[in-house]
Parts: C-alpha cells; structure tokens; sequence
C-alpha cells in the first residue's frame, strides 16, 4: 500500500469551513508546502488547531494573513500581529489554551478519552464555562478532547506506508496530532522503501497516516 | 551593575547540580550566563528538548533545533527530543525542578501575572500557565517597578496565570519569598535599603529582624564568564 | 470441517485490505491462516507491535518480540514498536479496524461477556474491555454452545466485558448480526437449517426472509494454504 | 552525573510495604535481575502495579510466590494460579483494571493530571465506586492517577546519565512508568557511554531516571 500523492492532490481533498490541525512551533515541524499550497488554493473558513499561528510571513501565519481562518485554537499568536488584529477587529475567533492542556486535549481526541482532569487553569480565566471535579480534595478543570477534520504534519523522514520519524524540535506536536484527525496527510523531509526505518525508531506507527506527500508536485 | 545582570546573578545562585530548569523567553534566558562554574544543570525547552545548549556558531545550526522562542539552540551530548505532551507531562508531573518566568505582577499570595494585558496585549499564555502550575519551584525574575509604578501589589489586577504560590521573587531590589503569612523580605540587593525596598512595593511586606544583601558580586560574573 | 475452522475461515471474510486488525488469544488468532491470497491485513498485538508476523523458525525469534499471549513472533517489514499507553489510544481512539474475540455470553443486545466466571475463574479483563470499547467492529468468533448450553442469551448472566454492542458473532452455526431490533440471523453454516440455529440458541433471534449460507468452503481453505 | 549502581545497593532502597511500579509483559521488558534481588532480600507486604503478575517462576511471579505481596494492580493475573490461589484465599489484595486504562492511570500520574475520562469500564463492575462524568450526553468513568514509591524498569540501552531505549514489545508499561514513581531503577541491557543515544532515540529522557543498575553486581 502506497500511501504517496502529490501536493495538489492532498490539498484538494480538503474542503472550504474544515476543521484543521497543522503541526510546528514557530513554523519550526510545519508542514509549509501543504500550507503554501493550502493559500495558493484559497481555502475559506478553515478552522485551525496549532501551538501558534506562526509569523505574518512564515508556517500558519499565511493563511491568517490570506484572511482563509475563521478560528484558531492555539495557546500563543503573540509572534503573529496579524492574528491579533484581526481578532481584535473581530473577523478572527481566536480561544487561547495552555500550551500543555492543548496537547492533551488533541491526545485525548486521538486516544479515544473523554478528556483529563488538569490543574493548569483553575483560578484563571481560562476556568470560564469549564466543568470543575474535585479529586481528593483538590480541584481539576475537565478538559475536553478536540479533534479534526484533517491533520497536516510535518515529518523528518516517512516510508510508504506511513511510519514516521521526526527530527529534534521539529517533532512537537505533529505526534499527537497523527491520531486526532479524519485524515492525515504528512509531508516528510524523505520518502524511503517500507523497511527502511527500524520498528524501534518509528515515532507515529503507519496506521495513523493516510496520505504521504511526495516531494516533486 | 546592570539591573537585569543583577538579576540574573541572584536567580543562578538557586541553581543545583542535577536540576532540570527552564527558562523562560528574556531576563529569565540570560540566567545560563551565569552558573557558578561546575554546575551541571540541564536545561528543557518547552517545545520539545531536554538538554538544550547554547546555539552553535552561524553555519552550524539546524533549522530543527530552536528553543521556545524560535532561536537556533545547540544540544549537550545525552540531549533528548521530546513530543510537545510528553515535554508538558515533565512540567506538569512535577518532573521539572525550576521554571523561572518573567512577571507583569506578583501579589501578596504569591499570585504571577505575566500572560496578558486585556485589550492591549493578548499573546496568549503558551506555556506558562503549565510552567506556574506544575513546576517543582517557580521563580519569578523581574524589574520591582515598571514606569514608575510596584509591579508588586497587595493583589494582582491584571488576569493571573496560575493560583499555585510562586516560591521566589527576584527583582533588582530584593528576594521576596511568598509564605502563608504574607511577602517576607529575604535579601536586599547592594547598596539598597529596607526602607527603600518598602517604599518601592504596593504590597505589604513582612520584615525579618535580619534582611540578608544579596550574595552577588560582580566577582560571580567573572568566575562563571571563564 | 472442523467448528473451529469454520468459524475461523467466515471471520476470514470480514477482513478488509489496509484494516489493522487485532486477534484474541485462541480460536481467534486462527483467522490470520485463512486470509484470501493478496489481502493486506496489518496485525496489532496489544503488548507493543504493529505489523505482527507469524513466528520466524526456533533459533531466528527474539526474546524482546512476542504476541500478547507471551509467544513469540515476528515483524513483517515496516512494523512499529509501541508502547502500552500508544497501544491502547490505537483501540481506544479508533484506529484498530476490527478486533475478533471469544466469547462466554452474547446477549439480545449484542453485549459480551468473556472475562471472568465470578469464583471460579478470574484471570482479568487484560486488554478485552479496551478493545470491545474502542475497536471500530467488534466480531465475537465463539462455539454455539458450552456443555450443551447455549452461549446465547436473552441476556448475559456473566459480568460484562463492556456496554457497547459488538457488531459480528460468528459460531459454527450462524453468523448473527446484534441491531437496535434484536439479534438478526444473517447466514447459516453449510448443512444447517434455520430450525437447528433457533433451537440451539437461548436468545429470541429475528429471522429474515432469506437467510444466506455462509460462504465457506474448503477451497478458500486451500487457496489461503498456497 | 553516573547514575550507575548495583543491583544490591538499588533495591536495598525499598523499605517493606513500598508500592512498585515494575514494567513487563508476560516477563517481556521486566527487570529480572532487580526482581530476584527483591526476591533475595525479602523484602515485605510490597504493593505492585503491573500489567500482569507473569508466571510462578517468571518475572514479578516470583514475588507472588515468595508471598512478599499484599496488592497488586494489574490487567490480567491469569498466567499465575498462585495469584489466584491467594486471592481467593483472601492473602492477596487484586485489583483488577483494564489494560488501556491501568496504563492511562500511570500515565495520570507521571505527567499530573487528576486523572481521564473513559469509556472503558461503563457499565461493567470496573465502573463500582467510580465517579461518571456526562461528556456530550455519553457517559465516561473518572478513573484516578496511580503513582509508586519507586519504579522498577527493563530498558534495552541506557546511557549513564539514564537516557533510555527499549526493545520491540519489551517497551510495553516501561515507558509510561518511568514517571509515575518518587525512584525510578533502570535495569537496562547495556550501558553506553553519554552521548552515544541520539537525542531523536531517546525514548524516555534522562530526568526521569534515578538509579541504573549496572551489568557485574
């Protein structure tokens, strides 16, 4: 099974107003040709799941700046001023989460959980609306799961069938991500030969992945 | 000496061999400078290394290894990448010895603001409510004032970032340790003076008999440069 | 046919290409010998792999790869190595495409019980409870009867091994399908009548106008063989 | 920092009525060499969370043997009688717990977390004492963190700063319990000098690890 598929192709299949997790920090493990391509086919309404919302000119920060989100989960735009912007203006719906409970939230969406019980958040205004359970005494915020429609991530190398390895930072939340969506569409630094990569050194195993972008378009 | 230097001098003296440490983005990242020589602390990065080192000369970086702030970084041999939950599942389990964060308030509970300021500035929190909330110890290293005004209040005005208690607060002035029974005046800098210090803080604080002055010197500054 | 063989072959012809697929100890892990020719079935193993094999010839195993039921196995090429939590979220978040379980009880409402008989055997639920809740089908592959009792019920008198309902129970009699209506009788074993299905079975069974025959034969047997 | 150790010397660290987290399945990914030393020094009324209780004269079966247990936490004691046996004699406390949730538990506890919210259990006697919470009108059990005094963990490689890797299905409750325990004992095949384990490797980083035993005791 060949899961490989020029960019264009694995673009396409994303509709207008879907709900999308894009993995990086800081564009650092995002998947930036799916992005570029993502903008030059003008996708509208896209909700975004991401840690950030990347620079003006760099990762996510180019479908904020195309005007194509009409909301971003993420737990930082501060490096982005056009996210903030438009926020303010009110043309952006931007629900900021810690950095740590958006990465359990997207887990718990990829396990099959009905959410974790965090500290993180009690007492702040990021408590708002949310259910409070109190465990020996001490109370935790419930924390729902999130999921997508798809996930594009970025990875360091894939095989054909979808095992994937990243590299050093460039990993962050592209692993939890790769159970969390519908689809899952990856865009890896190399493609090599199903076998290649030992079964100890796989990070996110081949069943997550749906559809592997290759390198020439 | 520079205020920010002294702070940072002061902050590195809680340092111990062993401990894993965050920095955050700033004052808090200049800390490193400053280890007292011999010290083995390994540092994490929130968006995903553990023993993270100073970035390597230009032309020897890899656009993969940034610190949180998206600078290249270097790693120390025997680093270790790490996803972004398993990377808050060291912070929020208690993993993490010392988070030292940047403040825009800290009150008499012991209360950090320092994520936003509503309708001027909303950056969002990244990590740092985690950092507050599940650090083994938070440091808050700041400036005692900004414009003119205590950045250390009775209460926090802005939106706080956690209700866990910080366990220090370090400014250019003094160490102030957060206790039950209130602020207690643990140290003040050099050439500073008590009366000084209380009259520089909206918050009440509590005076020792002895205040000690900060153990800093620029002699610290030196050793750790060679 | 042996019943065994029978009941392992149908289950043989649920499985789709590309479908990660976990065997339960026993009956179950023989549906992995009768797989049509050329069909792509990844096995998971719920103790770490992804991408099980048969079992490689004595002298060419490793310790560190075995099945879940503590035999040893191997890797087809492009397997992955998982830990238990990683393992789980693949059942628990519905990335394993089929799971195939024995049974004790099937009931009415398509609930299964097949952990423990309170006071006489209590070996625990293991992964079973995870994978009758998570797995996107849920096929029971178990003998019509125990001791000359039916194993399906009006209602399971065992403790449950989950609430949700499992899509397939395939016997050496039947293949019976669990709907919001009642059990339905979809295929009956070569040489079985409908008259035999229904007496052999506790549980009230709805009956369709045309009910098939399953479509096993010894032929898929030997083409699964070459 | 050389965090290697001996055998003795690590495990005459737990005291009598310690809790012990102890990797493995079925015996595969257990620590072998430190459980016959618990086994050697007698130690008394342990409480263990496993996944399973291995075979009367495998793995952590041999502590059940030994009669040096008082509890144990696992998903599935069928592999030894005599867990049964003392069981039923009213010897040994069992609580039995799901796979997929006793690793969530541990894992609840390593990375603080008040504790997740699953479907698993509903409805069935694992569900007896338990907290629901409604998540979108579907019903999940609240199930709790777990944590040990100390952990007892197989590794394939460790560097000496207790960088760690695991082998194929020997990884199995290793990796998650590495932090859920006050000490964590590494009982690795091999030690390897610093810097020798690639950082993208490293399954378990070195600051979850206290003690490495070495090969020679």
């Amino acid at each position: 099974m060949n899961k490989a598929t020029n960019c264009t192709k694995a673009i396409e299949m994303i509709p207008d107003g879907a709900t999308l997790m894009i993995g990086g920090f800081l564009g650092v493990g995002s998947p930036h040709r799916a992005i570029d391509e993502l903008v030059r086919q003008g996708k509208k309404n896209l909700t975004i799941i991401a840690n950030d919302t990347g620079r003006p000119a760099l990762g996510i920060g180019k479908l904020i700046v195309a005007k194509q989100v009409k909301k971003v989960i993420a737990s930082h735009i501060g490096t982005n001023p056009e996210t903030q912007k438009q926020m303010i203006a009110g043309e952006l719906e931007v629900i900021l989460t810690p950095q740590g409970t958006l990465a359990e939230q997207i887990r718990s969406g990829g396990f099959g959980l009905g959410g974790v019980l965090t500290a993180t958040g009690i007492g702040t205004t990021v408590a708002d609306g949310k259910q409070v359970v109190e465990i020996n005494g001490k109370p935790y915020l419930v924390e729902l799961p999130l999921r997508a429609d798809f996930a594009i991530l970025a990875a360091h190398r894939s095989d054909y069938r979808g095992n994937l390895e990243y590299a050093l930072t460039a990993r962050n939340f592209n692993e939890v991500m790769a159970l969390a969506a519908d689809h899952v569409i990856v865009e890896p630094d190399h493609i090599v030969p199903v076998g290649v990569i030992p079964p100890d050194a796989v990070v996110t195993p081949f069943c997550c992945v749906d559809y592997i972008i290759e390198r020439s378009n | 000496m520079d205020e920010k230097v002294l702070i940072a001098k002061r902050v590195a003296l809680e340092m111990k061999s062993g401990s894993l440490v965050n920095l955050g983005i700033g004052l808090p990242t200049t800390v490193a400078n400053y280890l007292a020589p011999g010290l083995e602390v390994y540092f994490q990065s929130e968006n995903g290394i553990i023993g993270m080192a100073p970035a390597p000369e230009m032309g020897m970086v890899d656009p993969n290894l940034t610190d949180a702030g998206g600078g290249f970084v270097g790693a120390i041999p025997g680093a270790a990448s790490i996803d972004s939950a398993l990377s808050f599942g060291l912070i929020r389990g208690g993993h993490l010895d010392v988070t030292v964060l940047g403040g825009l308030e800290v009150d008499e509970l012991g209360h950090l603001a320092n994520w936003t300021v509503p309708g001027k500035m909303i950056p969002g929190m990244g990590g740092a409510m985690d950092l507050v909330s599940g650090a083994k110890k938070v440091i808050v290293a700041m400036q005692h004032a900004a414009k003119g005004k205590s950045k250390i209040l009775k209460r926090c005005t802005l939106p706080l970032t956690s209700v866990r208690r910080v366990d220090l607060i370090v400014t250019e002035l003094a160490v102030l340790e957060p206790t039950d029974a209130g602020l207690v005046l643990k140290e003040i800098a050099p050439g500073v003076t008590v009366e000084q210090v209380i009259a520089a803080t909206e918050a009440t604080l509590i005076i020792p008999d002895n205040v000690a002055v900060m153990p800093v010197s620029d002699a610290v500054a030196t050793a750790a440069a060679v």
